[in-house]
């Protein structure tokens, strides 16, 4: 009997519950203090966006809507990384990482509002990036598809894809995984890992002791990190993302967050959330942790927090607002996009759904 | 005797059918403790237990595939899929063995499994929650595929599914879960599979649906009957097998047909039953065969949803243009 | 310029297209030094290089994926699924993204991508080798679902394909892989997508057929001309969409009909070709609508395939009825 | 940073290539020689039906045919330590396991012989095994199905399944896995490591260096042994079954041998497989290394091999004259398994395929 292979995850804090640094030795982030500050406002629009999200639902005014309340950090965190020519794969509730990369809220609130315009990136930024996909893991493939293309015309960019740790148990994050492994891409794969998919806890979702060794079935780098802390997740994302446009390969981080919110507004997670979780996830989301740590460096105030909290909520606001003034699509435009040109019989249809529209 | 929605008939024949059955097991995303995200295994979990009523895994090619090892042994597993836009993952287990594997192994193993899903549009869901694709596994033989389009039809065709010694696919019109009401005995009485219901009779058209557009179906023969226009209406309800002799023998009757899905139009189910209309009733038509269905689209984001859905007006539009046909 | 099957034609094509046009890449399970199972691919890696022609692990979600993710980049990936069989694990991926992602962002991405896979029976294959199930991708809207019938339209659809900026499912019928050679200028010449050839002019019946079941439905035609019937022969090429026009104007001239397919009858594309007919087309009728079809039944392990699909005679004998009705 | 999961594959293999033993504390198996000797038959009885299936399909008489040469004692190995009401859930290259749980030599010759009666086995023992699933990597999936069935009804039985190392890239396989994990399934994963799938090298499927540590992904345990030792597949495989059958849920057993064959009758791998491979493969097969640690042990001769031989091409020479000779199925045998009951529209096609077969 020999041993052939060995293999460890290793988990990555710096700053804890309380604001404070664990460690003498922390990333260069974690001492530049106007990017921290960027970062916390980039938590906190994304924080107030889903609020705004909600108000907006619970009116009639939005359908079904996924927030990110507690996973803030991840996606800030990753898709702060990012350079403009990377490419964000993200899933439904990546809009933390979206934002970040360019998607305007407007453009989150039509996704959610039943309109295909919010897939319609406007931003240069996000011009490259797919919209959703809501049937989950299938982004990882798209991911790995993207990266593949990026390879073979040598460019040095990278691919973020997102995904839940319930969709880890798709075949298709498996089979994402292996390709970029054996081909070597540039991808990084994100796992955000709230510990809920919709009621099913973690513990029912597999028997892993950690989501991040599901890598190990790919042969490809892995590791965990504290989701909570955006110096944690901003640092592996950078080495990761520098590693994978220099042609290093894939890596896969598990963030560990905690879903703070139910699963959608159509959700409530009172009827299986334990007593109590709640009230303790509170204590160790992302945004309190960051702010302590910023204020207890002189870097934040009650003041600032407040003109941070009128900037972005006005920001949202304003993007609220253009997204309840702007008319619905015409009826055409079920047709206009279904292929560059639209077949003899397709149009005629186009031309009945037209007819119909202008009865109404 | 309480009047209980479609949905609550779901879960009602599978509460009968486990009390009765200690081989019917019931799993899927969320069908434990949260009940299933629209309450179709609501309560199940703490009547029958975790062993009985599983959580899975987020996977549904797994689901199938357990299921069709469950069945196999003889277990009775109903399954759910969480919305039919994902049982595409699914579709592999379901057309590669589960519609095969009495055939494979000449009756050796059998299948006597249920796959549950809710499907159709007009619920403002997000994306790929509001397709109507059924007509997929309506061509794969070997399979069943049945859709139940009121209350009692949903309990009684549910209680045959989970009875049947073959796979059934049991598409739900989740348009229609909470839409009516019907007083229903809980008394384990089945309704047959393979059969279709007339619904209404008539003798100037026969219009023809399933599912959540049954109910624009009906309402548009009341409006014809208003209109003088007589039309027999029948619910599919078993889209395969597909009964096609009730269908003839209405044809027969009427000379005029109107199909009603919801469906994109192109090969749809409206598309076989116009076929073999037209292959063995063709000599009593009057009039063409006429298919009110969603656009040959993609079924778009909410707000244009109902763009996309055939309505009461446009059933008896087409009705009228049939049977004024010369 | 020399005699070539259907498969040399493929190879033909992409060999063409990938001097072309430095975006095609060839993508598949054994595609690269195997040349794929069947020689599809023979000698593209010796051209190409290892970067284009590249062998995948074994997983066909993963192959539609990633052809998805190239496409959204601009690149030109050309995709094989072994066997049409074997598709089902990417039909996720085909049905709710390949259809789909031009859709969903008003055309901000698009897949111009391929995906090929032989299909059909009568090769004596092993089972899940030899089934017919395009009706299931011709029934997705955004889809184009494009099926050669003998070795010229194999190059021009291929070329075609390649060119088109939506995503195509290429269907190739592997019983007639080298059932007969055409002489081809390897011009790049392309042939239309999304209309139907008339292969044959007639007054008496319209056959219509497409893939394999082209080589059948030819010689029903000779057969029946030697019989005094004058059948015109459409080659649907592409089932999805469907251009109904060309056959509308044959079933005008001829008023009778009959589709033949190597599919199950229920829910196949004859299916709506015939309900398109009784739609549009009825006041041409002089007949009921015939099909000749594989069975409604799983396709038999390969000793009694024969028994399974349409024959010749078959074909004959229904045009005769067809043509004989009164 | 801390570590917080590690794991390591092991490597075992008893019984060297020159049938040699390497070490002093082998398994019970090693001194039990009548079982020993049962198995080099049970290997040597699938060497010769391959062989024969070969001239078969070489003269017309069968279809294509997936050989197992050079894998026997994966097959022979692990499904002679399962029970009578264990079940088997095969692969299409897994006659080993099949006939050695039960399935005839004619049934083998059924199926690639395109007759469906080839998967209706008639020994009680498979009466519960599945057929050859072609589409693949489907059959771990419907083994963990089995295996649920087992642990509801609370029965001290396990499922085997087999599966190629090709087959593990599929997403299935991982799904597997992971529900067996969480659920903790009595299952056993065989992994057929041949280093082959068709033409594409297992340095082409994955970047793991072990398909073992596939199973780390769903929290299994897992292990990899010599696939060309029948004593290593043998041990490990009993001490998975136990563990299975008493509640202590899954293994993943990587088993590494060598694809000594073409993929199948209709493959030529001279296209693909590099110079000299086959030379030294065939130098380790497992037949040949227990033939002379029997041998070694007095335990075999030249004449017990030729006694050995002449039964077992007797038992398949009388199958193949059974398979011959068994007439075609009726035309209606493509509906009679269909449903239960046959609905009515189908019930008439019957009548015309019957009518034409009458015909021919
Ligand atoms: C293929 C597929 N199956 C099921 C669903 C329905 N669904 C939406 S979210 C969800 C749970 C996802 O959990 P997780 O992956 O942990 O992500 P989270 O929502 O927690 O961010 C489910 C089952 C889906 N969208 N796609
Ligand atoms: C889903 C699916 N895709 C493709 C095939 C075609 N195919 C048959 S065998 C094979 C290679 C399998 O290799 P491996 O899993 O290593 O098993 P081996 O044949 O080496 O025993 C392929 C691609 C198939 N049968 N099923
Ligand atoms: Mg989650
Ligand atoms: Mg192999």
């Amino acid at each position: 009997m020999t041993i052939v292979a060995k293999f460890e995850i290793k988990y990555t804090q710096y700053l804890d519950e309380n604001g404070e640094l664990l460690t003498n030795n922390p990333p260069a982030i974690a001492k530049d203090f106007d990017c921290l500050k960027k970062l916390y406002r980039d938590m906190a629009l994304v924080r107030q966006m889903d609020i705004k999200a909600y108000a907006l639902q619970r009116t009639g005014k939005l359908g079904t809507y996924a927030a990110a309340t507690g996973q803030e950090a991840i996606g800030v965190g990753y898709a702060s990384v990012m350079n403009h020519d990377d490419v964000l794969v993200p899933y439904y509730r990546g809009q933390a990482a979206m934002v970040q990369h360019g998607v305007s809220v407007e453009e989150v609130f039509l996704f959610w509002g039943g309109d295909e315009r919010g897939c319609d990136f406007k931003n240069e930024m996000a011009k490259q990036d797919f919209p959703i996909a809501v049937p989950i893991a299938t982004q990882s493939l798209h991911a790995t598809g993207v990266a593949k293309a990026m390879q073979l015309r040598g460019e040095k960019r990278c691919v973020f894809t997102e995904i839940g740790e319930g969709g880890t148990s798709q075949g298709d994050f498996y089979e994402a995984l292996n390709v970029a492994g054996i081909w070597n891409l540039g991808v990084v794969f994100i796992v955000n890992n709230n510990q809920w998919a919709i009621s099913v806890p973690s513990g029912l979702q597999t028997a892993c002791k950690t989501y991040a060794q599901k890598a190990i079935a790919a042969g490809i780098d892995c590791q965990q990190v504290d989701g909570n802390d955006i110096i944690a997740v901003h640092e592996a994302a950078l080495k990761a993302a520098e590693k994978a446009r220099n042609g290093g390969g894939p890596t896969l981080i598990e963030c560990i967050s905690l879903r703070l919110c139910d699963h959608t507004t159509a959700d409530d997670a009172s009827r299986y959330r334990p007593d109590g979780e709640l009230e303790e996830g509170w204590k160790k989301e992302p945004l309190l942790r960051l702010r302590k740590y910023l204020e207890a460096n002189s870097q934040w105030s009650e003041v600032l927090e407040n003109e941070m909290l009128t900037e972005v909520n006005q920001l949202i606001q304003s993007n609220a607002d253009n997204y309840e003034n702007l008319a619905a699509q015409p009826p055409e435009a079920m047709f206009d996009y279904l292929y560059a040109e639209l077949p003899e019989r397709t149009l005629q249809q186009r031309e009945v759904a037209m007819a119909r529209g202008a009865k109404q | 005797m309480k009047a209980i929605t479609l949905i609550e008939a779901v879960n009602m024949a599978m509460a009968y059918e486990m009390t009765q059955d200690k081989e019917v097991v019931v799993f899927g995303e969320d069908v434990g403790a949260n009940g299933g995200v629209f309450r179709a295994t609501d309560g199940l979990q703490e009547k029958f237990g975790e062993a009985r009523v599983i959580d899975t895994p987020l996977a549904e090619a797994m689901i199938a595939g357990v299921a069709i090892g469950m069945a196999a042994q003889g277990m009775k597993p109903v399954a759910e899929i969480q919305f039919m836009g994902f049982i595409f993952p699914a579709a592999d287990h379901i057309i590669s063995h589960c519609a095969r594997l009495r055939n494979r192994t000449r009756g050796r193993l059998t299948l006597p499994l249920v796959i549950r899903a809710p499907y159709g549009g007009g619920i403002h869901a997000p994306e790929n929650h509001s397709e109507s694709t059924e007509a997929i596994f309506a061509h794969i033989p070997g399979l069943k595929v049945v859709i139940p389009s009121n209350p009692s039809r949903a309990y009684g065709l549910m209680l045959a599914a989970i009875r049947d010694p073959d796979p059934v696919i049991f598409l739900e019109p989740k348009r229609v879960y909470r839409i009516e009401k019907h007083e229903i005995e809980d008394d384990g009485e089945d309704y047959p599979l393979g059969v279709c219901f007339v619904d209404r009779e008539g003798t100037d058209i026969t219009l023809i649906s399933w599912g959540a557009m049954m109910h624009e179906t009906r309402q548009a023969a009341e409006k014809l009957a208003a209109l003088g226009v007589s039309a027999e209406v029948i619910d599919v309800a078993t889209i395969n097998p597909l009964d096609i002799a009730t269908i003839l023998d209405s044809v027969a009757k009427t000379g005029r047909v109107c199909i009603v899905q919801e469906a994109p139009k192109a090969g749809a189910l409206g598309s076989e039953i116009a076929a073999e209309i037209a292959e063995k009733g063709i000599m009593n038509l009057l009039a063409p065969i006429g298919r009110v269905s969603g656009f040959d689209t993609v079924m778009p984001y909410y707000r244009l949803e109902k763009q996309f859905m055939p309505k009461v007006e446009h059933i008896v539009e087409e009705a009228r243009r049939i049977v004024e046909y010369k």
